[in-house]
């Protein structure tokens, strides 16, 4: 069972939680990323994305995890707009009969989340606006996979 | 060949546009930058640092070496900062 | 922010991750455990606990958690008692600025609770009762950290 | 000394009760272990195989070596599956 959404709108955790429960899971790993206000002074963060590719990018990374391991179900909700800090901008969830299999695909899908769905974040600060740069982290992270 | 080329993040604020119709004959996506960069300058610099650009074509992340024949649809951006 | 509970009622995860999410964390990471009717045949799962010991055991291990990776908070609830298949056993919740120490630390507490918690589950089928055999593979996952 | 002994899981079930006061002199826990199976023959029994067994002393996972002088709480049990 995978189910993929990108949306403007906050997301429920529980209920995407509880639906992966009722798969016959054991294991339930979720994910949610939220907005950090680093350096002081975010005003909110800007998501952009590509609507037209967006979807099929993280299909396809939510396939490629079920294919690697052997899940009961995953989920993968990207939000995009402006979104104040502490606000929700993503979440992965993932089931499996075993903990190692779930948190090993949400470990996978959050790092391809990161350097391959085409979404681009912009800092909208009090005093300007910065795009945020990719990490080497975050690329290199790809390797362990 | 007529394509849609759209940018995204940065290189859509210095183009300034997110998306616009190009007549090309472009073999391959880099014969479609270096067209465009001959164009203005604002392409010239949007597309200064291509180690900073990425590329996907039909919806599909790709290199700058990707043959453009039968594309419709070339996107380009900076690196993906999901999550 | 360190929580622990042991309580024989069901746990709110919505709740407890929203909790972990104002925390300022960047990365909320968290996992259910299901009980999963493995050979069919199962009535209910009972799950025995040493109460003088329990509470001091999952903080030991929580702490054990913060000391290890920067997090902002963790949370740790298992229920006792009488629990039938695909309910919630047991959650594990962790926050942190970066995804990797939330995972990190979620994996770690998981892999203590296994092995070194003082719970007990007892398999009820229809056609009798087994005390679940603890896994090697538990003992062993402890030397990953 | 006094001690409360403590046993969970199929432990208390083949010793057929969860908690008892146990009189001993016993300088670890091992000797109090020997003392127990000398007692009956379901104490002999459930403690036949220590390698299935572990132990807790007021409350802290240790080893049968583990002295037992100023204890007051001994726990036997098979190896936890929690989570």
């Amino acid at each position: 069972m995978i189910r993929v959404a990108v949306q403007a709108d906050d997301f429920d955790l529980a209920a995407e939680a509880a639906a992966l429960e009722r798969t016959g899971a054991g294991a339930v790993v979720t994910f949610t990323g939220i907005v950090r206000d680093v350096a002081g002074g975010l005003r909110w963060m800007e998501i952009e994305h590509y609507p037209a590719m967006t979807r099929s990018a993280l299909e396809g990374i939510a396939a490629q995890a079920a294919e690697r391991w052997s899940l009961t179900g995953a989920t993968v909700i990207h939000r995009y707009g402006s979104l104040a800090p502490g606000a929700r901008i993503m979440m992965v969830a993932t089931a499996s009969a075993h903990r190692r299999a779930a948190f090993e695909a949400a470990d996978f899908l959050m790092d391809y989340l990161k350097s391959r769905a085409p979404f681009w974040k912009k800092e909208v600060r009090e005093d300007g606006a910065d795009w945020v740069a990719a990490k080497d982290d975050d690329e290199a992270a790809l390797g362990r996979w | 060949m007529t394509l849609d080329v759209l940018y995204f993040a940065w290189l859509r604020e210095r183009i300034g546009l997110g998306r616009e119709v190009v007549e090309t004959e472009a073999a391959t996506v880099a014969d479609l930058v270096a067209e465009l960069r001959a164009r203005e300058g604002r392409y010239d610099l949007a597309f200064a640092d291509m180690g900073a650009v990425r590329v996907a074509v039909d919806q599909e992340l790709t290199e700058l070496t990707a043959p453009l024949a039968g594309v419709r649809e070339v996107a380009f951006f900076p690196p993906m900062t999901g999550g």
